[in-house]
């Protein structure tokens, strides 16, 4: 399945890792991009009753184009119910009745906290400002499952995050709940190399499989930590070539979030 | 319905039955009469002839509300008899001001433990009720009061229509059925029309609650009556002013129950005896909202 | 004016005095009854461009009727806008959005606190149990004046409240603004035997006039304390014919609430 | 437009835009611009190509945001290099989640001091960010999240609709509007259509900002060009894409501000430059929403 014409994509197993993430009848609070493909994808294949939440208000999307921005108009049209923002949070996502949400990175260190703010350390005059809070905070607080999709390179995962915008399991081991956070903390994290999970105790972030196509030292070496490894690594499983055509010639035909 | 209280109301439960002066679960609650449910806490913020039917039915052991009486009319009767004189049992009761049970409500639908809000100061109100207490503003140090979350075992709403997974629709007043709804652990919608799934999808922002929240949907025309529901039918006053009559004499009262509750086997047999000329009597001339256009976006 | 057929009864003295209280451009929080009777009066004669808000949800309520209720589906058709119940008090009302709310009571003191919750002593086994609070207390609290509306007798009007439902001056001078009650506090009280005003630096409550047909006397009598009377005592100004006209003919033409 | 924005707002104000992606005032904003006004402190949960431009114009002392980005494209480029570098100057910014921010707006509206959520709690950002602090329920013991409120002066909120009076009707994404509109001591409403008030009051549930706050009502179609507005037109993602183009470089930055805002006396001259071909390539395919009957109660 790996090489010839047909071969997926490291952005196409991610996508594809993503979806197997939910679960039928699941309320997903969905970001745009690679998590929006994924859950469409999912509703397509094992999930035909999971519910699309986005933070701009939306119950129930149906798009009938990709949309290009979490508040994009084909989300509303034929949606099952539209809703003011604030109560989107508040009833949503902060009274529980959210089974998961979707998180972009660009840092993550090993507990699965999440920076989006800024690289370097001075907080006033950052090397790159970044976009970040946005939905993040709330979502990790509160969503009874998280999953993380980032690409991985070594200063994205990193040892120690230049500021901390979105807490995962905070320092490991009992800290978030010790926090008394309400949701029920990072479950997974999805790169284009490989899939991780985060040990029962500790909470530090374990590598479950490795893409088709990558190696666990190109793994390792992407990693800015010693990593951990599950005793049952494995090979990510792979999308089938009729998954892979819907990916490609129905959910994004421009190729706009699977160029890579 | 019958399916529906059966399988979601449970002896002991609190209930809370919202609807502010429109769209008053009738029938969910005579149905919850005629099932002989026991012991439970009911909640709304106007108790209003409803109430004062449930508790007379013995349904009640608590009733926690706003304002007590029969809008326009006067008394409930039945439920002053059982705080003024425990007939023909004791009642507990709970009372708040709407706005400090909305809170509540509002609360609970948000993950909240409290809400605070300015309400309850200089009265006797906390002196009679543990959930009133007061919260310090940690940017000004201001004082405020608050209300804890209420979280309902049942909210029962009705609405002029929903989809058949419960995405529901209301217009005119929505009261507090949204925060209700999101309230509680179990939510039954009574609907005078289920509506395929296109009509509710060509007008979300109608939408007041989402299916995730429902557990039953219950199509049942006229079920509000006597209350009213914009656009389907007119508030009964005449049934209002003779429920102050029936309600004065404790016998007359239970008559009332043999004949129009325990006595009818379900809504449809209701109605019947209700007769068309009084649903026609009800039915307000059309007034139609303009068709908006949200756009084909391809 | 008083005396013959046309002469207004007192319960059309007490509408008239409360139209008077709104103030045009006012955004009145509108009880039924006389208070709705009042409003639609202050409407036709001086304050054309008031906004009627009702609990219920409603704002800028155009009832083609006489509404039976605070949620009369009356009030809703071609009405300017229906919220939630809880952003009307929570926007209107706490936001400081609303001018003027109009009250009434089972009991007031003279300091304009108010009971509508029991008659007796004994809050867990009351003589006569009264609706409770409703929408009061936060009307009380929240808007800039308070105008309450009660026929007067010695039971109503007492040394001492059975409970207080709806805080008014408190116990006087500044104990309301001690407090950090937001709104203005109470203005005025209209009865069916005279109107009162609260005074300056006590607060409290004072008789301003006394209606045509009743006499100071009458007052006292109704009256459970030593009464204030202002040293500019007056007359209640009675509504003129076509006042009378617009009440009797166009308002409320059932004498729904003009009975008395 | 020009009128509005000259008796609203002024040098110095706090000034709120809102409209998360749906009706983002660009008309508005680009004028705020053409008067140059200085100094104001800009909010918005999601600041866009907007703040971009007006942070470039030199409109702007602090920035208040939730999420800073060119949805779906990239960077905000201007902004970027105000906080990175202080180019062209310096621009103080005050961060929230899209959450803690909408929850400053509900207090205010709500006439509260501060509101309760669960938000901030291990991360950094109370520590950059003074209005972040902490409440323990009195109820629970337990400790959460608190905002403070925020009192604009000003808010600018795009629409589909309104009557002259100011009752303003929006369908789709509300966002925060509603409640920035409540929070703010003056309101300007920009509309594509000003319709007859019996328009409005044919369907009061879909008013979301009432007359009694807003102080002016401004017409101007395709105001929130290049986003969209639900039933009227797309967003124009060429714009948005163009943009990430034209911010790399500050000189051709200034180039079309000059050309698209100063160089334009109002929104006509902007829409005549836009062209018409644009504008149709925008326009969506119809989807009516079905009328509802409110009933007419006599």
């Amino acid at each position: 399945m790996t090489g010839g014409p047909g071969a997926p994509t490291r952005a196409e197993i991610m996508v594809f890792a993503a979806s197997r993430e939910v679960r039928d009848g699941d309320c997903v609070f969905v970001g745009v991009g690679l998590p929006n493909l994924a859950v469409q994808l999912a509703l397509r294949l094992h999930a035909p009753r999971c519910h699309l939440i986005y933070e701009s208000g939306v119950f129930g999307a149906r798009p009938v184009r990709l949309p290009i921005s979490i508040g994009d108009p084909c989300l509303v049209s034929g949606a099952a119910q539209v809703l003011p923002m604030a109560e989107t949070f508040l009833y949503f996502l902060q009274g529980g009745r959210t089974d998961l949400g979707f998180l972009g990175a660009a840092q993550i260190d090993r507990y699965g906290n999440l920076n989006t703010t800024v690289v370097g350390r001075g907080y006033d005059h950052p090397k790159v400002r970044l976009p970040g809070a946005g939905g993040a905070p709330d979502i990790a607080l509160n969503a009874r499952r998280t999953v993380v999709i980032a690409r991985q390179d070594r200063r994205k995962f990193v040892e120690r995050l230049d500021f901390r915008t979105t807490v995962g399991w905070a320092e490991g081991g009992t800290s978030r709940e010790a926090m008394g956070a309400p949701g029920g903390g990072p479950t997974r994290v999805i790169t284009d190399l490989g899939v991780y999970g985060f040990d029962a105790e500790t909470r530090e972030m374990t590598l479950a499989s490795v893409h088709p196509g990558a190696t666990l030292e190109q793994v390792r070496e992407a990693t800015g930590w010693d990593l951990k490894v599950s005793s049952s690594l494995g090979a990510t499983e792979a999308p089938d070539q009729a998954m892979l055509r819907l990916l490609r010639e129905e959910l994004d035909p421009d190729r706009i979030y699977l160029k890579g | 319905m019958r399916d529906a209280v059966s399988r979601f109301v449970r002896d002991g439960d609190t209930v809370v039955l919202e609807g502010f002066t429109h769209l008053i679960p009738f029938a969910a609650g005579q149905e919850i009469i005629r099932q002989r449910r026991r012991d439970l806490a009911l909640v709304r913020l106007t108790p209003d002839l409803l109430m004062d039917q449930m508790v007379a039915a013995g349904t009640a052991r608590k009733l926690v509300f706003g304002w007590l009486g029969n809008p326009g009319v006067g008394s409930l009767h039945a439920v002053r008899r059982a705080v003024e004189r425990g007939y023909p049992g004791p009642l507990e009761i709970e009372e708040y001001s709407h706005f400090g049970l909305l809170c509540r409500y509002k609360a609970a639908a948000s993950g909240l433990p409290f809400f605070p809000l300015r309400g309850y100061r200089g009265t006797d109100l906390p002196r009679v009720n543990p959930h009133l207490k007061q919260v310090t503003c940690p940017f000004t140090g201001e004082t405020l009061d608050a209300v804890s979350a209420l979280h309902p075992d049942v909210a029962i709403v009705n609405a002029q229509r929903a989809d058949a997974h419960g995405n529901t629709q209301i217009w005119g007043l929505v009261g507090a059925q949204r925060e209700a709804a999101f309230a509680a652990r179990r939510v039954i919608v009574v609907v005078e029309e289920v509506v395929p799934e296109d009509v509710v999808r060509a007008d979300p922002n109608r939408t007041q609650i989402p299916s995730v929240v429902v557990d039953a949907v219950v199509e049942e025309p006229w079920s509000a009556h006597p209350s009213f529901v914009q656009g389907y039918y007119d508030r009964d006053n005449a049934a209002y002013l003779a429920w102050d009559r029936i309600t004065r004499d404790p016998a007359e009262l239970e008559r009332y129950l043999d004949e129009w509750v325990h006595g009818l086997p379900d809504r449809t047999a209701y109605l019947a005896r209700l007769g068309e000329a009084t649903r026609d009597r009800l039915r307000p001339g059309p007034r139609l909202a303009g068709p908006v256009d949200y756009g084909d976006y391809r």
